[in-house]
């Protein structure tokens, strides 16, 4: 049994419409609004399997139905939906991941006054990133793209009366704007040089070979190709929702929301949506593969950009002290690998990355939410320690999703993921260089890991809220459970020997062999790194919060910086923002001198016509009004003297007047 | 042509004697003599149903209203005082005028002559006539009353401040 | 003498009676009822033109009548709670000392 | 009297004998004078029925009335100068040689014309009242097209009558009844005539040979088409009833001349030959009150069944009179007396709504008269929950929040 493609527009109509009628459900009944979101989000679930089955029962053909939206002068503007393996695997990730995300916030928002409304921004939220996933153009893929910003935004804020929520909410919702920018700006010129935004349109949408060849083979300023230029300019937004180098800044502020909607966030959904619109237009983005004389490929900028993200995430994680800012740098690492991945021409091992990356980070979330919620919103892992016995479920889950994260061998899904991408970057033909960088990040990553895994499970409780913490209820666990098998099951889909994955997402694609060389050196260096972390945080746990970290006592300006974030935001406070502020106050004076100069002269114009005006009027023209109002009064002065307010007299002045009148239709002749 | 000269003659008697007694109450029990003489009138005439409405509203409802404003405005104490008599020869001079203006109009004007039979207009075309087209007067009417009634509640029921007894 | 010419004197002299009675008495009560004579006067017209008229079988003056009636029911309702809402204001009903609305 | 339209000769024997006997009392004369002398009988004949039918009916009460309170009643006076005693069947001879033998009393600050027009007026006005309904196939004494109006308009004007009574006594218990039976008289007139318009408007007339005429025939072959067999019918006639008995001054709605708190109302300052004008204009407006009812809502002077149509006309409708009188007498006899705030209540709150409701019923009754059979029984079921439901409805919020009252000091 296959869904219709006509009837996709049910798989996200249906988490967005339990999200309108959540928000009408009276605010005393959570559990309705509950319900109906995890019960919506389940039939969302299995209607993305059904598309799944449908797309895979013949991955080459792609199902789309296309609509018309509205008619324009010249054209229609069509919307159209897509069933292919990316999006309907994609879809079913997500449906699946924040099913499990649902049920766990069950259990972690289970006393929020304002459970009801957090329900409602995840119903929306899952609700457009389905329809991001599904959407056959670029037009209703730019619209369910804003849906899933603003329900990020609602998300992270959702605790806005913490001032520390409100901001991140803010700054997320701002950077992936700029980055947006770009994404939009790449739409309108795709719709101006194409004339269509459709995806896939029986041989006219962007992504086939007419509108490729057309946009490939002209040029624009300083050689580019069209093809380049608008890829790096989706590129811009995807960056933006993914959180690449320039533009991360948000990603690891957002952990100011509730740890379901870290998840949410950073595992799954929404950063994979950068990738995946990366992977969507990856023809576009290869089109100019082919000329040789461009100054520079639009994948090559995807490549640079991802390794320096991964090496990058790696290192800040390192210093970081909050165990969700640590994942979240994790997060920021693992996307720049998905965006090398993409760069180097191995877009079906960034999407494997995401599969495995969407299940051991949302993993390592929701434990670490467990984690939170058992320790009354300790975060800090220098006051954590000594769990592994007080939240056994949790430890174990938590050093799976570690492990699979690590890429420790054979057993983990990440191991065979970021096998794929270490093989594709070695196989790159511009530069070797990303091939070392991703190759210095897994040992960081191993490291990292490490740190965090013996910081908070091993060695004794070093605060309050770990000593008297207890293991979460089942609502919380088995949803981790189930996450931690998936961690570990999903890796063998896409193994050297048996790629089914990548070759069911690109029936073109083709294993290159002898990757038994690079595996070894792969699995070496996650050794080295698990033994160093073993060997500064294992073996010796902290047993003090105010203990300094091991690698302060190293490297201690170093760990500094790392620990600074290496001074993205200040260093963006001190350019844009000192330049946002700059023009600001420049407006400003120009506004206080020249506009409002300008203003002021007028205004003295126009008062002095009106002090002229006034004299003329009065000396003029109200004279012979007062004379008339004097007149008036004076009569009516007068005529009330006859108003005596006795009724007789009133009924005599009738008489009279009838009489009066009697007499002169009598006397008249009025026949 | 007797009968309706002993009507009016009834009827014009009842009218000026109520007008001229002094207490209230037999003024008001002659003008309703005098309301059931028009009444006659009607029914001599040929206006069955309006003769009965006539009854049934003015003696029957009006009369009491009449009636009871009368006992609840009576004058405290004593007989009632005397009218000033400066209006009365001016009002009656008035009255005789307009009298002798509309006899003069009435025997002067050229007066339609009608068949002199009694017109075949029963109930039923009357209630067929209010009905049909005037039925939207008669909503207005009803409208008018119910509003009358509510508005005479609130007159009469509203109570001052200076009204201490 | 027509007979519409007699009905038609008739309710003149009802009228004049009416207009007397408004002109010269000073108690509210009896102005009302001179009024609401008047008013019958005016009735009597009605059916005398009705009985006497052109087209009597298309009732004109019998509907009008009847609206009159109607008519003067709500004002003799009006009129005597005004005179009462008077006899309140001023422990009397006469006329001549209701000024208040002298100008 | 006029002879209705219909043919006089296809009448029987029996119902054409008071025709008989008319004529042969005035056949002799020339026409115009016939007319005056058949109206002239006309009258004498009603006054002399209805006199006859009050004097029986104060014995037939104050009977009924000691049965009901298990004691025998006037049982001494028979035929005078005789020892036949009848039962005291000559009580209200006694009782009118009493009356007109006793002193007429007229207190010295009264308004002696107004007092003595008070008990004429009354019973004149009372008397007018019986020329509209039809006692007979053949018997009715005057036809008039809107004989209902006239009934109402004639009835209206007693209140006056009672006004110059309470007036002219000059007596403040006198004048406290007067004002107490007009705010009566005026609050139920409403529900009386709205009670009344359902059956003008079934029936189509306003006249009460038109309204006896449109209850002719039988439903299934023996159930006569009488208004009160209708469900509207019955809820009019039962509000109708109860307006009446307030009409009249009947108990359970006697409080303008409740001995108990007023001496006797407006009859205080009244004796001798004047209180019994009073007395007989009150039992006769009742009289023609159940008349008007036995017209509108019993079918008139029709038969019950079809095979008893060889009994006259006048009998029928006479028996039915007496049966609604005895009711009256029943109730009187049953109720206790309602106090005035009660009683308004019961006009304003209760007869009032319930009678504008039932005219919705009986409009939809009229709209729904021609369906078929098969929808004939939804038809009454409707009907008959629309007469039901305000019904309960409406009389549960009038006795809401009413307990027994309890006098802690009495």
């Amino acid at each position: 049994m296959h869904l219709p493609v006509q009837l996709t527009w049910l798989i996200p109509a249906l988490p967005a419409v339990a999200a309108a009628v959540i928000a009408a459900v009276p605010a005393r009944r959570p559990g309705l609004g509950a319900g109906l979101a995890l019960a919506a989000l389940a039939g969302s679930l299995i209607l993305a399997l059904l598309a799944l089955a449908g797309a895979l029962a013949d991955p080459a053909a792609r199902l789309i139905h296309t609509f018309t939206w509205f008619d324009l002068g010249h054209g229609a503007i069509r919307l159209g939906w897509l069933l292919d393996p990316l999006g309907t695997l994609l879809a079913v990730m997500v449906a699946t991941v924040g099913l499990l995300i649902f049920t766990f916030s069950l259990g972690y928002l289970r006393d929020d006054p304002r459970a009801k409304q957090f329900f409602c921004f995840l119903s929306l939220f899952a609700g457009a990133m389905l329809g991001l996933l599904l959407a056959n153009s670029l037009l209703l893929l730019f619209l369910c793209w804003e849906l899933v910003g603003l329900a990020s935004y609602l998300l992270i804020g959702f605790w806005f009366q913490r001032p520390a929520a409100a901001r991140a909410a803010r700054k997320a919702f701002i950077t992936t704007r700029i980055g947006d920018l770009g994404l939009l700006l790449g739409l309108v010129w795709l719709q101006d040089a194409t004339g269509t935004l459709l995806l896939f349109d029986g041989g006219r949408g962007v992504l086939e070979t007419e509108a490729l060849g057309a946009l490939a083979g002209a040029s624009t300023v300083g050689g580019l190709a069209v093809s380049t230029a608008i890829g790096l300019l989706l590129f811009c937004g995807a960056a933006g929702k993914s959180g690449q180098v320039p533009l991360h800044v948000w990603l690891p502020d957002a952990m100011e929301g509730p740890t379901p909607v870290s998840a949410l966030i950073h595992a799954a959904p929404m950063v994979a949506a950068g990738v995946f619109l990366v992977a969507r237009v990856y023809p576009l983005l290869a089109a100019d593969l082919a000329l040789a004389s461009v100054p520079v490929h639009a994948l090559t900028v995807v490549a640079t950009v991802g390794a320096i993200t991964a090496l990058f995430g790696a290192a800040v994680a390192v210093a970081q002290d909050d165990i969700k800012r640590v994942l979240a740098f994790s997060t920021v690492s693992q996307l720049g690998y998905m965006m090398l991945a993409a760069g180097t021409g191995a877009w079906t091992a960034a999407i494997f990355h995401l599969l495995t990356h969407a299940c051991f980070q949302a993993l390592l979330f929701l434990s670490a939410g467990s984690v939170i919620h058992a320790t009354h919103h300790e975060q800090d892992i220098r006051r954590l320690g000594g769990l592994r016995r007080r939240l056994p479920v949790t430890c174990a889950t938590f050093t799976i999703g570690m492990m699979a994260l690590a890429g420790v061998p054979f057993l983990f899904s990440g191991f065979w993921s970021k096998e794929a991408i270490l093989h594709a970057a070695h196989g790159w033909s511009v530069s070797a260089l990303p091939f070392h960088v991703a190759l210095a990040a897994v040992a960081l990553t191993a490291f990292y890991m490490t740190r965090l895994l013996a910081e908070v499970f091993a060695g004794a409780p070093r605060g309050h809220g770990a000593e008297t913490a207890h293991e979460s209820p089942a609502v919380m666990t088995i949803p981790l459970v189930l996450l931690a098998a998936a961690s570990i099951g999903l890796g063998f889909l896409g193994t050297p020997w048996w790629p089914w994955l990548q070759s069911t997402l690109d029936p073109a694609f083709q294993p290159e062999p002898g990757g038994a060389g690079l595996m070894a050196v792969s699995i070496a260096l996650v050794a080295a790194g698990i033994l160093a972390g073993w060997s500064r945080y294992g073996r010796l746990p902290r047993t003090s919060p105010e203990a300094a970290d091991p690698l302060a006592r190293i490297v201690p300006r170093l760990h500094r910086a790392l620990a600074a974030r290496l001074g993205c935001d200040e260093l963006y406070a001190a350019t844009f923002g000192r330049l946002c502020t700059a023009l600001a106050a420049a407006t400003t004076a120009l506004d206080r001198s020249v506009w409002d100069g300008c203003i002021r002269l007028l205004a003295q114009l126009g008062a002095y016509t009106g002090l002229v005006s006034r004299e003329t009027d009065e000396d003029v023209l109200n004279s012979g009004f007062n004379a008339a109002g004097d007149g008036l009064r004076a009569g009516g002065r007068a005529y009330s003297r006859t108003q005596t307010g006795d009724a007789h007299g009133y009924v005599w002045m009738l008489a009279a007047g009838f009489v009066l009148v009697t007499l002169a239709v009598l006397l008249g002749g009025v026949r | 042509m007797t009968a309706l000269a002993a009507i009016a003659l009834l009827t014009l008697a009842a009218a000026a004697i109520a007008l001229a007694l002094r207490d209230l109450i037999h003024s008001a029990l002659l003008l309703i003599a005098s309301w059931v003489g028009i009444a006659a009138f009607y029914l001599w005439a040929g206006a069955e149903f309006v003769a009965f409405a006539q009854v049934l509203i003015y003696v029957g409802a009006i009369s009491m209203v009449v009636l009871f404003a009368v006992l609840l405005t009576r004058p405290p104490t004593g007989p009632a005082t005397r009218e000033p008599s400066g209006r009365a020869v001016p009002g009656f001079l008035a009255g005789g005028a307009v009298l002798g203006l509309l006899a003069g109009a009435v025997l002067s004007s050229p007066l339609p002559a009608g068949t002199g039979a009694a017109p075949a207009f029963g109930v039923r075309e009357l209630g067929l006539k209010l009905l049909g087209p005037h039925a939207g007067a008669l909503l207005a009417t009803a409208a008018l009353l119910t509003v009358a009634l509510l508005g005479a509640v609130v007159l009469a029921a509203a109570r001052g401040k200076e009204d201490a007894s | 003498m027509s007979p519409l010419q007699a009905c038609l004197l008739f309710s003149s002299a009802l009228f004049s009676l009416g207009l007397i009675a408004v002109l010269v008495r000073s108690n509210a009560i009896l102005v009302l009822l001179g009024v609401e004579l008047m008013l019958n006067a005016a009735n009597l017209n009605f059916i005398a033109f009705w009985r006497y008229g052109p087209a009597p079988a298309e009732g004109h003056g019998v509907v009008f009548v009847v609206f009159a009636l109607a008519v003067a029911a709500a004002e003799a309702a009006v009129g005597l709670a005004l005179v009462i809402a008077l006899h309140r204001h001023q422990r009397n009903v006469r006329l001549g000392e209701a000024r208040r609305l002298r100008g | 009297m006029n002879p209705p339209a219909a043919d006089p000769l296809a009448a029987g024997l029996l119902e054409r004998l008071p025709l008989l006997a008319r004529d042969a009392l005035t056949g002799a004369l020339p026409e115009p004078w016939r007319w005056w002398a058949n109206s002239l009988l006309a009258i004498l004949a009603i006054i002399f029925v209805f006199s006859s039918l009050f004097a029986l009916l104060t014995l037939t009460e104050r009977k009924v009335l000691a049965r009901v309170q298990n004691r025998p009643g006037p049982n001494r006076a028979g035929l005078p100068l005789t020892r036949f005693r009848l039962g005291g069947l000559g009580q209200p001879l006694a009782d009118g040689i009493k009356m007109l033998t006793k002193e007429d009393i007229v207190p010295r600050g009264a308004d002696p014309v107004l007092h003595f027009l008070a008990p004429v007026v009354l019973l004149a006005l009372s008397l007018l009242t019986f020329a509209v309904i039809p006692y007979g196939r053949l018997l009715v004494p005057v036809e008039l097209e809107a004989g209902v109006l006239y009934f109402f308009a004639a009835g209206a004007a007693t209140e006056l009558a009672l006004f110059m009574a309470g007036w002219a006594s000059r007596n403040k218990y006198s004048l406290l009844a007067a004002m107490r039976a007009l705010a009566q008289l005026i609050s139920y007139e409403l529900p009386l005539l709205l009670a009344v318009v359902p059956v003008v408007l079934l029936a189509g007339s306003l006249s009460t040979t038109g309204i006896v005429a449109a209850q002719a025939g039988w439903d299934l072959g023996f159930v006569p088409r009488w208004f009160i067999l209708t469900p509207w019918g019955l809820a009019s006639f039962l509000i109708f009833l109860t307006a009446a008995l307030a009409e009249s001054n009947r108990s359970p709605f006697d409080l303008p001349e409740a001995e108990s708190e007023l001496i006797a109302g407006h009859l205080t300052e009244y004796s001798g030959f004047k209180y019994a004008l009073f007395f007989m204009a009150e039992y006769l407006g009742m009289t023609a009150l159940a008349g008007l009812g036995v017209t509108l809502f019993l079918g008139g002077w029709r038969a019950p069944l079809p095979f008893l149509d060889f009994v006259p006309s006048y009998a029928w409708f006479g028996l039915k009179l007496l049966a609604l009188l005895f009711v009256f007498i029943w109730i009187r006899a049953t109720f206790p007396r309602l106090r005035i705030d009660q009683l308004t209540r019961l006009a304003w709150k209760f007869l009032v709504p319930l009678a504008l409701l039932n005219l919705g019923t009986a409009a939809l009754w009229a709209l729904t008269a021609g369906w078929s059979p098969a929808l004939q029984p939804l038809r009454w079921l409707g009907a008959a929950a629309l007469v039901a439901g305000p019904f309960v409805l409406l009389g549960r919020g009038l006795t809401a929040g009413l307990r027994p009252r309890t006098y802690r000091f009495a």
